[in-house]
């Protein structure tokens, strides 16, 4: 018996829990105002999840998936990101779209219903939010394999949940892009559950990191609520694309503090003392705990930058509440470049029956 | 197995269900009369399933014959044909019809072969639950209806009820029956109304459909939930003194041709209603017998109302997307026009 | 470059090519002229395709441009979704169409509706490319007709050439197209002929059928590789002086009910002939239009001769499976006996 | 940063290349017979593709895919198993196939293009061929369910090539395998080429082994021309299995010597100084050496067992040229237990036809 391969996965953190470094302060997370960037995306994110809940529960938005616990994963990610990058959310990950430029009157307009909602007007490369779950990773191949083509600088940055892991189009994405050494970064966005299917129950594997074992290339764990961790973790993958050494997997380990969607009842399958245990690893009280120690972080500046995040989200909401109502009519017209006669007629008829 | 059989002379009588827990009633019965039935799918244990169809039955099964899969919906189209083949009558469940598509892989290449291809030596009495269709305001890809595709496979049954009733004995006569078959949930009228449900183990024909108003002067022709709109078509259309007779087709493959030339050979008008959209859908296959062997009882251009040749709309526009009882009676008095 | 330029205009000219070098001139000439242009596929580069459809493209294109893929189909059918939407003009093969059935998800949950749920920010001009049929007593599972799944998705385009002049005109119209098309080859009739083919980049129309033989006493309707039984057939009954129209579908969809109405305007009959099983074919969707909209022309009840209702057989019974020309000759005989 | 998991595969192998030993030789090697039986297995195997090649020549079957240089990886694995294991083979393993009891006859039935071949009278619940590759590997799931469920001692055993390795149902089967402990072993006939795709274009992973890492459970790799190393290897995942264990991944490595089927023509694609160079490796000659040099294999007793051999394929052969037709109605018969009226009625309409 010889032995042909090894393999070994890798865990980083910066912050604690409380706050307090335990790794490596990455060089971009020693200057006060990046740190302060981070965290206010992150508080902006919470208060938007907020608003949407609320908005849903007055029957003014769709079902929702509030991201709230996982600010750190999105923000991280999509703030590593260069413009000219692509991202490929999946549908929890408000923050990486917001930080990308994408508005809250859009996020709200998809998830009251409007298609309008993913005709981002900032970031026109990214991709709407993937509703079936792990199909966009394929397109983050693609999209991949379109930058390589090019020679562009671009990288393709598709994020998923943990449940994503166990598709088969999420491993035959990741295959191919190793295969193909393509510029992607794959984000596992692990928390915890996929609706009521705890982590252990999906996988026997220890760690998602290590599905990229199974595609050639390097997985990674890093601490999903450290967003100096997060971020550190995906520039460095992000070079790493860019450089022309292909695709890497980061697992962020970070936890659902809320329902699955509007519509769902986590009460019926977990129990408040894990979501409490939770509570005390989230990444928003853990980067102001830091940035209070080692920044001199102040209550006043804390209190305008959340009265600025509520002031934003109050604004976006009502410019969405105010948005006009789309004629029906536009379920025809982006249906084909041209509308085919036979869809044509169906459309006058559509009209017609007013 | 105690608790189960206390139970289930329990729930013997008659009780007014929603047809979600009719759907639950019947796996229930399933589950109970047979321990080769086996239920899987995404969060159908501890949750009871995202629409609930599941309820309990973790707690009165075990996880064992009541499990949480993981997220991999070709695997829970897979899975189930080796269990089936190994003498199980496996009941999956994919959690809405819009993440259906990688189990046909398994349902064309397998499941529905299986028999032929062994010359019977292995056969493959799963159900492929699925809750489908448009209108309660659901997010991107949950409200598709894509029957028709299942009803061209041949060696498959596809089943879709339209009350409570018919959702416990369809679905116990899915599970009994030795293939396999596609049994769609309409799920907008998961709740809409309750009807007395006896829990007595009894199955509906999985060949028949069923004639649920009878009338001389036009058909409609639908099946699951748009038989709540073709109902209200026919209640105002018997305002103008038009009587309808309603088809609820039910079972769709294989498909009862005979109820609905009968009624048409009566009637000489049809309408066929259907959410899915109208080209390709499933309301082809019925107007395309009705231009063959039903042409000679046809007075008029046989209808169908069914859902625009578009991608379903997200939420704000869904009501646009699927026929109304409006469309139905529209329809109905075009092909009354004719002598 | 300079490479390809050369042999472009050197095959500037005519020539007899079977519909599997035309298929191939066609992705050549699409190579050349778009640098967005990419084939993916399973066994397509060195190997040429096991058709040989893409037979030594990967020489004068490189593999950049003509890629051998992983064997995965979800990912065959996903990642151009990505390609195209960044720009490119990704056209996919699937080897087989028992094969493509992963790829449906990514059709109809992305592919075709990117632009829609976009409003037009995204598309995806991409082609999926597959042989398809019977009849040339391939290996289980390499035989099937499965186009009106395909036909049913809105937002998709599905395309069928029936000679090697159409497949020429009609796959560089797919290419071209700034939406997602399927194009189907029925590999029966890949080498069945040749066909004089004029390498100019003609493209052919998307949204039209074709009427390749002007007759006024029975429509025969059909497509693909069933072109040829009824083009047999159509000979047969010229010999008892029935003239027979052959209408070539060519595009499912959108489908061209026009070019069809017209012909049974004229003649009142109609045969539908296709290969795969009859029961939800897309032989259904023509026939209930002509239930509908095309019923006053009507005198006979509409024919449809296809496959069986079954598994597609093994090949020693395939035979006994596929529509033959005697079939749609008594199809025919039956319709021409109404008066 | 810290190492949170680590993975290593092993390769084993008893006899090189020459027949020396070079591993562990496994107590059942130790005996006479049981090698000479695994030998006779291989020639019959070896013998009935060639039969099959000829006939698909000749026009007396379809396209065939011959299995030359594998018979190691085939009859090593299915020699390990029980009659009560259930076989999940893919359209390669015909070796596999006849040490379980399917007759030569109903494999040139079925490879002559009638169903009647995959109603096995000996393995009456082994599962007959997949074409589409690796959509069996999710019923090998499904049937070390079944055994699970009813506390059965059966195990699944599941061959596939290494192209299937690339598909995400072979990925989700295995998946739910680790998940759920389940008794089956999975194995990857790893023999260089899907089709006209070499090994490394498939994956970036290093050795298809490490595919089980994302799975949660063991990978192992095998010298796939050993037939001694392949059957210790079986024997010990079935134990494994069987006690509980849940499942493994053999990586058996070996090559396609002959065409990919009978409609393909390699020499397009590889060149022959590649294929002679594997002709060195090839398992049969290999256990002949050994036989030779360990056991005193005699040139006679080599010739009586081709001769046998060659006499049980011609008579094969013979019955299989001479099996009646089926019927046509066959095709209805067994769609379903009981056929529905509307299908009855087309069973008349082609019988009506003659
Ligand atoms: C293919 C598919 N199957 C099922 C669903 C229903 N569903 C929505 S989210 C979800 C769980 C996803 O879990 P995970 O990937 O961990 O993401 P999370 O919700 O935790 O962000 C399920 C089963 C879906 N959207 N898509
Ligand atoms: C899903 C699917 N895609 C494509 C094919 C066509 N095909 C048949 S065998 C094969 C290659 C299989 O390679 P591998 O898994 O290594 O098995 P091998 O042929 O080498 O035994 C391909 C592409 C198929 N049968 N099924
Ligand atoms: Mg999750
Ligand atoms: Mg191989």
């Amino acid at each position: 018996m010889s032995i042909v391969a090894s393999f070994e996965i890798a865990h980083t953190r910066v912050l604690g829990p409380d706050g307090k470094v335990e790794g490596e302060l990455p060089p971009f997370a020693r200057d006060r105002d990046a740190l302060v960037a981070l965290y206010r995306w992150m508080v902006l994110t919470r208060a938007f999840d907020a608003k949407a809940v609320a908005l849903q529960r007055t029957g003014r938005l769709g079902t929702y998936a509030s991201g709230i616990g996982q600010e750190a994963v999105c923000v991280g990610a999509a703030h590593a990101m260069t413009p000219d990058d692509v991202l490929l959310p999946s549908f929890r990950e408000h923050g990486a779209q917001l930080v990308r430029g994408v508005t809250m009157q859009e996020l709200l307009l998809y998830w009251g219903g409007d298609e309008r909602g993913s005709d981002f007007a900032g970031p026109r490369q990214d991709f709407p939010v993937c509703i079936p779950v792990g199909t966009h990773a394929p397109h983050a191949a693609g999209a991949a394999l379109a930058f390589k083509l090019r020679d562009e600088p671009s990288v393709a940055v598709c994020i998923f949940g943990d449940g994503a892991t166990s598709r088969g189009d999420v491993y035959e994405a990741m295959n191919v892009a190793g295969a193909w050494t393509l510029p992607v970064v794959f984000i596992a966005n692990n928390n915890q559950w996929a609706i009521s299917v705890p982590r252990p129950a999906q996988t026997a594997a220890e760690t998602l990191a290590q599905k990229a074992v199974a595609a050639g290339f390097e997985g990674l764990q890093v601490d999903g609520n450290d967003v100096i961790a997060v971020r550190q973790a995906t520039t460095e993958a992000l070079d790493k694309a860019r450089s022309g050494n292909g695709p890497t997997l980061i697992e962020a380990l970070t936890y659902r503090l809320g329902d699955h969607t509007t519509v769902d009842d986590a009460s019926r399958y977990r129990d408040d003392e894990e979501v409490g245990r939770h509570w005390k690893e989230e990444p928003i009280a853990r980067l102001r705990s830091y940035l209070t120690a080692a920044h001199g972080w102040q209550k006043a500046e804390e209190e305008a930058l959340i009265a600025a995040c509520a002031a934003e989200v109050e604004d976006a909401a009502e410019s969405y509440l105010a948005a006009s109502p789309e004629p029906p009519e536009a379920m025809f017209d982006y249906l084909y470049e041209e509308l085919p006669a036979d869809a044509a007629r169906q459309r006058a008829a559509m009209l017609a029956q007013e | 197995m105690a608790k189960a059989r206390t139970k289930s002379e329990a729930s013997a009588g008659t009780a007014d269900l929603t047809m979600v827990e009719a759907v639950g009633q019947a796996l229930a019965r399933a589950l109970e009369e047979d321990e080769t039935v086996i239920l899987l799918g995404e969060d159908i244990g501890v949750d009871g399933g995202v629409f609930r169809a599941t309820d309990g039955l973790i707690t009165r099964f075990g996880a064992d014959r009541v499990r949480d899969t993981p997220l991999s919906e070709a695997m829970i189209g897979g899975l189930p044909v080796g269990l089936a083949a190994m003498g199980f009558r496996p009941v999956a469940e994919i959690q809405f019809m819009g993440f259906i598509y990688p189990v046909i892989d398994q349902i064309v290449n397998h499941a529905a072969r299986l028999r032929t291809r062994t010359r019977g030596r292995m056969t493959c009495p799963m159900v492929l639950r699925a809750p489908y269709g448009g209108g309660i305001h659901a997010p991107e890809h949950h409200s598709e209806s894509m029957e028709a595709m299942f009803a061209h496979i041949p060696g498959l049954r596809v089943v879709i009820p339209s009350s409570p009733a018919r959702a416990y004995g369809l679905l116990l006569a899915a599970i009994r029956d030795p293939d396999p078959v596609i049994f769609l949930e309409p799920k907008r009228i998961y709740r809409a109304a309750r009807e007395a449900v006896v829990d007595n183990g009894g199955a509906l024909p999985l060949d028949r459909c069923f004639t649920v108003l009878k009338g001389a002067d036009v058909t409609l022709v639908t099946w699951g939930a748009m038989l709540k709109e073709t109902l209200e078509a026919a209640e105002i259309l018997a305002g103008d003194s038009v009587e309808a007779e309603i088809v609820d087709v039910a079972t769709l493959k294989p498909l009862d041709m005979d109820t609905i030339l009968a009624s048409v050979s009566k009637t000489g008008r049809c309408v066929i209603v259907h959410e899915a959209p109208l080209t390709g859908g499933f309301g082809a296959e019925i107007a395309a017998r009705l231009a063959g062997e039903g042409l000679m009882h046809l007075v008029a251009p046989v209808e169908r109302v069914a859902g625009w040749d578009t991608v379903m709309p997200l939420l704000r526009l869904e009501g646009r997307y699927m026929p109304s009882a409006e469309r139905i009676v529209a329809a109905a008095r075009r092909v009354l026009e004719y002598a």
